[in-house]
């Protein structure tokens, strides 16, 4: 089992280097989408490994999949085929295949893994940090003043916020040290076997959860967020909005593990309300008079990294099982969202908001996907998010959060208004008497198979989930469950 | 397995059986498969709910991901007497109301989409009184909601006020649910469980139940349209299809009357006295506001969706009223004021749904929605004008329709319900009947108007003029409805009695020929004894009167007499907005209208006028002075909030920097 | 035995009710210093338009014909229900409050409709004002009444009228006498007597109930006539039984009832004439200033209402 | 090695440390602070070869060895061949003014001895004492970061922000294991390298490396 770990980093290196090495080879437009299906396979492998033998070890200890890091692989893998294959652009769109985009993208899919199953923080951290830097060049990647405007900010604040997390994770290696077994595995932190001097733990885990929120695009360290999500290619920022946030936020996750085992449920708790209901409110005050819908969406993202804050914070089987749960439905919804979204864009030409309307009449293959998704994003049946939402707010309140789920409750309102108001005003309208341009081939649009797979999915997910039901209480109990 | 439980997958199947025939049916027989497999869904809630409501019972199980974890309970379909009963009139209405559409439904509502949403929102209107459970109950609701929504954006490409109205409508819908979401977020916090069965026995009480109640009855209030959170109401209605608006205000509306009671009666039974005041307040406010703009509206269509709060607001004083008595040992009275809140959700449904189908049937014959602009429709619509005008006494509560029971019951509560024990009550109750009785009055006008204006005299435009009786299934479904509005008044006995079953209620039986017997408060009424009496005076008169018509039939005559055989214009008529006009300048602060007006003089002298314009425009005050300014607020906050973001890097890296800042010195302090 | 009595009441009432009118014209005349037409004239006038040519102006519905018929129903119907004669009614049909008015209201709507049905200004302009006061009038009667229920605690008139017989004094109680004046007025409004409607106006601009019969003729106005002057004799003989019970028969015999029946012609014709002689003195309000005096005697019956908490 | 002399090595690195930083902060002109950033090399990789040779923990050197390469000649080198490429040599108008910038450096000093007493609490001792100046210089990064308008100066803020991290690891614990500092290094070198191609598109697309040329992306 512990090949499926080699080959899920291994691979995408490989294929990575392969792109690289022929960057106008024909295969290489495919490249991107095969390895997101090998991910996903691993994932699911990973799964059934862990189901049945426990969490799996290899490379003394540096490397462990438990079920946490299992399930989060497969939502990886699940959202980078629906990121990558809907970014598919057939060969008669024209465009000559761009190795050098595949590379990157593979190689931001091995950071990604890399973050899940290193066991250790430090490597956890290395991870993050290549994230960044294979991002670096694909947020940059359509040319332009505000491409690379949003490539520079986000690269500046990007690893600005992760140093910090490094200097936390540092101290947390003094602490260890301190108390005598110095070790950086989360495993040996989180079982409460070491007892660190509470100062210094405090500090430490403060400041490396402050970091991780950088890239899990926690107010206040979120402003990267919506330049680079609205100047990125579609898929890349399907999949930076889909699990880049969710692999940082797991990163949160196992420090919230490790400071409950040490310190009690305090500071994590008032550290992520704080950083949700900001982000909460970020989202809720700037959705309101959004001009640019792709930024609308990278604020939807931030709303939605603001839920699962709070959930975290209430801890418990209950809010946490749907924190799991919303990151796979937000990941994958998200990802076809910015996938139609870049189509919106392709064709109309302009990403702004006023600019578009109509869709429903007039584009009905952007329409009706676009309407859809958002209809899941804002958390209504049959789509899983409103049992993951209800989840989180019912789970918050058992768990004593009553006040800032009220809080956060109001914000979703306001939250909902906006993105509806937008959605509307895109989507619904007469058509024009011009059929506004040629409406776009089949073929250059890309196909719509991986948004409509996505958001069944998403749809049943509610209902039909609960074979994940096991495997969710699993990674619950490794979150350190009823703590 | 139990009939129930075989009718609530029946339910399922036939939903699942209606999308299926709306997705594969052809264009032209779309109407026709979808439609029926929608009569049969509405049916099987109607028996459904009969069964449950008679007592019977069953449950179904759904396993859910999140749920399968120990804190969450499986959703659970188990409706119980009540729920049978709003299963019941959900079910009948949407029956009738799809019988409708099969003749009515077309454009964008007769499209897959249309149909589906439809069926998609029937199902969840008609399992929400099964959910036992929180999560099923708001996984129905929501359906209900989303159903809903699409139905009323449906003509969005035609009318463009149909945008704002889905807007309005979907943002108010989503606050009645995260208004709920949060009250049961409480209620389950405090008892560790999420089925109703378990909260109820929780016995929750003190602050949280206050507050839980609050939480909820807001957002049941906000579903069920009462003042101030009606707004959605005046706007979606009109923009709805009829047969949508018809199941929205005449079913779907209940469904918040359902959830107050489930939370009064059933999961916070008990609780102390200003829950009843607070209800009663807005109940009667409603009433009272919903009447008064109901009596000033032209739009057809507005009248009816204002009216529908007035009702909503009757049934929740009435709920208040039983409410407040029971605090006071005045059981008998407040079991009777409680059925007087059940028959008017039943007999509410039976009018509103016939008088939304004919205003359906009114535009689809003549373009028209606007009461300036009809006239003269009881002769070419016979059909129609009968039912609406049946439908019209219902909503008037004249006997002999369910309306007038309905409000027989509640006065006759209300005015045995008094006494000086308690100074609360005796206060209360003159007031409520005061108010319920302007509100009978008002409605009396309003419907008048509607009818009159509407149906009788002559035609006001083109299309009132070329009108035509429109086809069968739309007929059928309004002379059921008209049949039932008239039924439900003839026999109130066993209804009432069934309904007093359904809430425990004791005191109340069925007398003389299917009358209703109240010996609570000493009153009988049978209204078919008085149908009789009536007869029997009426009998020979008309007898005479015939007789003396065929010995010298009428003279046609070419002109009317109208004060000195003037020439015949339509437009001499009065409007409905010129008969509504005493009432304005008598609530002149309530309705606060704004007029304007343009004298021009001729150029020689001042004294001599050229004309004379006079502008009066009507608008909902609660919505001028309560919505508009929150939403300009917001928007000036959101105008602020985007300098966050203004794109200085530096600023970004401040942000951070004061974020380490805090962080640090918090951690180490 | 019951029913029979309320027959006789009802004819009783339908014959009286012409020279009622008759009576209170004569009065008013006769104060206006004219010589007047004499009490039966009405009657003359009923028969006359029973006899002549009805016509029907084109494009006008069934309404007309209608609405007459059931507003005579309806007034015969009230004339049944009224605890006038005796205090005995129907077992399965009681005199109550609520379905009283509900009667009173039908003939209110029928009028209305028939207003509407012409098709005309007039007619439409009529209706408007006469619904208006109707609805604003409604609320008084029911306070009113619940004034009076409160110390009987029923909404049966005759039991109403019947404790009232047994103690007569809580007939000088301030909540009766509160409510006895907000009936009065309510009453006066309800049937269009001054100062709310003037019944011998025909300066369209004023008028209120004529304009809604303008359009009838013959005996559709025969029907119409009649029909409103019912309303105003059965709702006088409420009041009246209210206000002075005395004479009603409560037991079943025939001297009782036959005394009760004189005692409320008596009782009828004296309130009339009183009313018409009240007219003369009175002048006509606006119509925007009716509110004012409806307003009024809500405030009076919600008085007597409240009162009834404190005082009985 | 003696702990006098130990200490003394101590004192004289990291004092060289806060030093340059605060002559970074100082200066305006970016070749200097560059020049600056080598001394800063260098002082950290004798701090860490003295806490090797103190605490006998050899595998240190190659480490000291690595960051003298990294840190005093490879990122030196980059920035040169950067400030050359945009023949950006001076920052013209600092957000904010040399005098007051130098006295929020004695403020954020002052914070970082603050914060920093939980680490000096845990292992009192020479190293752990000097923890405060690693914390102030990654403070003082963030504040060359917060203040300077050129790209390049931000690409020298961060650079020193990170030295400040290195310099509180090896003072706290003589550095985090070898595989994750290796990464590390790794991965800031490859962060300055993409900032350096950003730094030059930018050169190309606007003419210029004033970072308030990028605020097109706003709300």
């Amino acid at each position: 089992m512990a090949a499926l770990i080699w080959i899920s980093l291994a691979l995408p290196m490989l294929v990575a280097a392969a792109a690289l090495w022929r960057p106008r080879a024909e295969w290489t437009r495919y490249s991107q989408t095969g390895t997101a299906v090998i991910e996903l396979v691993c994932g699911v492998g990973l799964v059934l490994a862990v189901r049945s033998g426990g969490p799996v070890v290899t490379a003394g200890g540096l490397l462990r999949v438990d079920a946490l890091s299992a399930y989060l692989l497969t939502v990886v893998g699940a959202v980078a085929v629906t990121a990558t294959w809907g970014g598919l652009r057939p060969r008669s769109a024209g465009r000559p295949p761009n190795g050098r985009y595949s590379a990157l993208i593979c190689l931001f899919l091995a950071a990604m893994c890399l973050a899940l199953l290193a066991d250790n923080l430090g490597i956890l951290w290395v991870a993050i940090e290549g994230t960044t830097i294979a991002t670096a060049f694909l947020v940059g990647s359509r040319g332009g003043r505000r491409a690379l405007e949003a490539a520079w900010k986000y690269v500046v604040l990007g690893s600005v916020g992760v140093a910090i997390a490094f200097l936390g994770l540092v101290l947390l290696y003094a602490a260890t040290e301190a108390a005598g077994h110095p070790t950086l595995s989360w495993l040996a932190l989180s079982d409460g076997s070491i007892t660190l001097d509470p100062g210094l733990a405090r500090t430490a885990l403060a400041l490396a959860v402050l970091g991780f929120a950088t890239k899990a695009g926690l107010a206040p360290m979120h402003s990267w967020l919506p330049d680079a999500h609205s100047q990125a290619p579609a898929p890349v920022s399907g999949l930076m909005s889909g699990v880049l946030l969710s692999v940082a936020f797991y990163a949160i996750l196992r420090m919230r593990t490790i400071s409950d085992a040490l310190l009690g449920p305090g500071l994590m708790r008032g550290l992520l309300l704080a950083g949700g209901l900001l982000s909460l409110a970020v989202a809720a005050a700037l959705i309101l008079r959004q001009r640019d819908y792709k930024r609308m969406l990278a604020y939807s993202s931030i709303e939605h990294m603001g839920l699962l804050a709070l959930g975290a914070a209430a801890g418990g089987p209950l809010a946490l099982a749907a924190v799991l749960l919303h990151i796979l439905g937000h990941g994958l919804t998200k990802a076809s969202m910015f996938v139609v979204a870049g189509r919106v864009l392709s064709v109309e030409g302009s990403s702004k908001i006023a600019d578009v309307h109509s869709l429903l009449a007039r584009r009905p293959r952007l329409g009706v996907p676009f309407l859809a998704g958002m209809v899941a994003l804002l958390g209504l049946p049959p789509f899983g998010l409103f049992f993951t939402e209800l989840g989180i707010i019912v789970g918050g309140w058992q768990r004593g959060l009553g006040w800032p789920m009220g809080v956060a409750l109001v914000l979703l309102l306001v939250v909902f208004a906006g993105l509806a108001q937008h959605t509307a005003s895109m989507t619904l309208g007469e058509e024009l008497e011009a059929p506004a341009g040629p409406a776009p081939a089949k073929s250059v649009q890309g196909s719509n198979v991986p948004i409509a797979l996505a958001l069944a999915i998403t749809a049943v997910l509610g209902f039909a989930a609960w074979p994940l039901a096991h495997l969710l209480a699993d990674a619950v109990a490794v979150l350190g469950g009823a703590r | 397995m139990t009939a129930v439980e075989t009718g609530l997958l029946a339910q399922l199947a036939l939903a699942t059986l209606a999308v299926v025939a709306a997705l594969v049916a052809p264009p032209g027989r779309r109407s026709l498969a979808a439609g029926s497999a929608t009569v049969l869904l509405g049916l099987a809630g109607a028996v459904t709910g009969f069964l449950a409501m008679t007592g019977g019972t069953g449950a179904i199980r759904v396993p859910v991901a999140l749920p399968l974890l120990p804190s969450l309970s499986p959703l659970v379909l188990a409706p119980d007497r009540l729920g049978g009963l709003f299963m019941l009139v959900a079910g009948a209405v949407a029956a009738v109301a799809a019988l409708f559409a099969i003749g009515y439904a077309s454009g964008p509502v007769a499209s897959r989409t249309g149909w589906s949403a439809f069926a998609v929102f029937l199902l969840g209107m008609q399992l929400v009184p099964a959910a036992g459970d929180v999560v099923s109950f708001l996984l129905a609701w929501e359906l209900m909601a989303v159903g809903s929504a699409i139905l009323v954006l449906a003509e969005h490409r035609k009318h463009r006020e149909v945008r704002s109205a889905a807007l309005w409508y979907t943002v108010m819908t989503h606050l009645s649910f995260l208004l709920l979401l949060a009250g049961f977020a409480v209620l389950a916090a405090a008892s560790g469980h999420t089925d109703f069965a378990s909260i109820g026995r929780a016995g929750i009480g003190g602050g949280t139940a206050g507050l839980a109640f609050v939480l909820l009855s807001l957002g049941f209030v906000t579903k069920a349209g009462l003042v101030p959170v009606h707004v959605w109401l005046p706007r979606a209605h009109p923009a709805a299809p009829s047969h949508v608006s018809a199941v929205m205000s005449a079913a779907m509306v209940k469904m918040g009357i359902y959830g107050v009671l489930l939370v009064v009666l059933r999961l916070l039974p008990g609780g102390p006295g200003w829950w009843g005041v607070l209800l009663l307040a807005l109940g009667a406010l409603s009433a009272l506001y919903g009447i008064l703009q109901a009596s000033v509206a032209s739009d057809l269509k507005r009248l009816l969706a204002y009216s529908t709060t007035e009702n909503v607001g009757l049934i929740i004083t009435a709920v208040a009223i039983s409410m407040l008595l029971r605090r006071t040992q005045v059981t008998a009275v407040a079991d009777v004021a409680l059925v007087a809140a059940l028959l008017l959700v039943v007999s509410h449904a039976a009018f509103k749904t016939v008088l939304f189908l004919g205003a359906g049937a009114v535009q689809h014959a003549t373009g028209e929605r606007d009461l300036d602009r009809l006239g003269g429709l009881s002769r070419t619509m016979p059909t129609t004008s009968a039912a609406f005008g049946v439908a019209c006494l219902g909503a008037a509560a004249l006997p002999v329709t369910s309306g007038f029971v309905a409000e027989w019951v509640l006065l006759q509560a209300l005015i045995h319900g008094g006494g000086r024990e308690n100074r609360l009550v005796a206060v209360a109750m003159p007031i409520t009947v005061a108010i319920v009785a302007l509100t009978a009055g008002l409605a009396l006008l309003t419907f008048v108007k509607a009818y009159g204006i509407g149906f009788l005299a002559r035609p006001r435009s083109e299309g009132a003029a070329h009108a035509h009786e429109v086809a069968w299934p739309m007929r059928a479904a309004m002379t059921i409805g008209a049949v039932a509005v008239v039924v439900l008044g003839l026999a109130p006995g066993p209804l009432a009695v069934t309904l007093g079953r359904v809430v425990g209620a004791h005191g109340i039986e069925s007398a003389g020929l299917l009358g209703l017997n109240l010996p609570a408060v000493g009153a009988l009424l049978d209204p078919i004894a008085l149908a009789l009496l009536a007869l029997g005076l009426a009998v020979p008169l008309t007898v005479v009167a015939v007789r003396a018509a065929r010995r010298r039939p009428r003279r046609v005559v070419e002109l009317p007499w109208g004060g000195g055989g003037i020439r015949v214009s339509p437009r001499m008529q009065y409007t409905a907005t010129s008969y509504a006009e005493p009432l304005v300048r008598v609530f002149d602060d309530a309705l606060q209208p704004t007029r304007d007006l343009e004298v021009s003089h001729e150029a020689e002298s001042r004294y001599l006028v050229n004309r004379v314009q006079f502008r009066q425009s009507l608008s909902d005050v609660v919505e001028d002075r309560v919505y508009r300014p929150a939403i300009a607020l917001l928007a000036r906050v959101g105008e602020r909030a985007r300098s966050v973001q203004n794109g200085s890097i530096h600023r970004y890296l401040g942000f951070s920097f004061a974020a380490l800042t805090i962080v640090l010195l918090v951690v180490t302090w | 035995m019951t029913l029979l009595i309320l027959v006789v009441q009802a004819i009783a009432m339908v014959a009286l009710t012409p020279v009622l009118i008759g009576a209170m014209r004569q009065v008013r005349s006769r104060l206006e210093g004219r010589v007047g037409a004499g009490v039966l004239q009405p009657w003359r006038d009923v028969r006359k338009l029973l006899r002549k040519e009805t016509l029907r102006a084109e494009g006008t519905g069934g309404i007309l014909a209608a609405a007459p018929l059931v507003l005579m129903a309806s007034s015969v119907l009230l004339c049944v229900l009224v605890p006038l004669v005796s205090t005995r009614t129907l077992p399965l049909v009681p005199d109550d409050l609520f379905v009283v008015v509900s009667v009173l209201l039908i003939g209110t709507v029928a009028l209305a409709l028939l207003g509407l049905g012409a098709g005309t200004a007039f007619g439409g302009m009529g209706s408007s004002r006469h619904m208006t006061i109707a609805a604003l009038v409604e609320p008084t009667v029911l306070v009113a009444v619940y004034a009076l229920s409160i110390p009987v605690g029923t909404s049966a008139l005759s039991s109403i009228v019947q404790a009232r017989v047994k103690d007569p004094a809580g007939l000088i109680s301030p909540v009766s006498l509160l409510a006895i004046v907000a009936l009065v007025l309510v009453v006066l409004a309800e049937t269009g007597r001054l100062p709310v409607d003037n019944p011998s106006t025909h300066l369209e601009l004023t008028m209120i109930h004529e304009a809604m019969t303008l359009e009838s003729s013959g005996r559709d106005l025969g029907w119409l006539e009649l029909g409103s002057w019912l309303r105003l004799t059965a709702l006088l003989g409420l009041v009246v039984n209210l206000a002075v019970p005395w004479g009603v028969a409560i037991h079943l015999n025939a001297g009782s009832v036959l005394l009760g029946l004189v005692a409320i012609v008596l009782k009828v014709v004296a309130a009339g004439l009183l009313v018409a002689a009240g007219e003369v003195f009175t002048a006509k309000l606006r119509l925007f200033r009716v509110p004012e005096l409806l307003a009024g005697s809500f405030v009076l019956a919600f008085l007597a209402v409240t009162a009834s908490y404190l005082v009985a | 090695m003696p702990e006098a002399l130990f200490s003394e090595l101590l004192a004289a690195t990291t004092g060289l440390l806060l030093l340059s930083a605060t002559l970074q902060v100082w200066r305006r002109s970016l070749t200097a602070s560059i020049r600056l950033l080598a001394v800063q090399g260098v002082a950290l990789a004798g701090l860490v070869a003295a806490i090797g040779l103190h605490d006998h923990e050899l595998e240190l050197l190659p480490v000291a060895l690595l960051v003298l390469v990294l840190k005093a000649a490879t990122m030196p080198w980059v920035l040169s061949r950067v400030s050359r490429a945009t023949g950006a040599t001076r920052e013209e108008t600092p957000r904010m003014n040399p005098t007051s910038a130098l006295m929020v450096v004695a403020l954020l000093t002052t914070l970082a001895y603050v914060v920093s007493q939980p680490v000096v609490a845990v292992n009192p001792g020479p190293a752990s004492r000097a923890v405060p100046i690693g914390v102030a210089l990654a403070l003082i990064g963030f504040l060359v970061l917060l203040t300077r308008r050129r790209a390049l100066s931000q690409l020298i803020g961060f650079v020193v922000l990170d030295n400040g991290i290195a310099a509180v690891a090896f003072l706290t614990a003589g550095g985090v294991p070898l595989v994750v500092e290796l990464g590390a290094s790794l991965d800031v070198l490859l962060i300055v390298l993409i900032l350096r191609v950003l730094t030059s598109r930018m050169q190309l697309a606007f003419g210029d490396t004033d970072l308030d040329d990028l605020t097109e992306l706003r709300d």
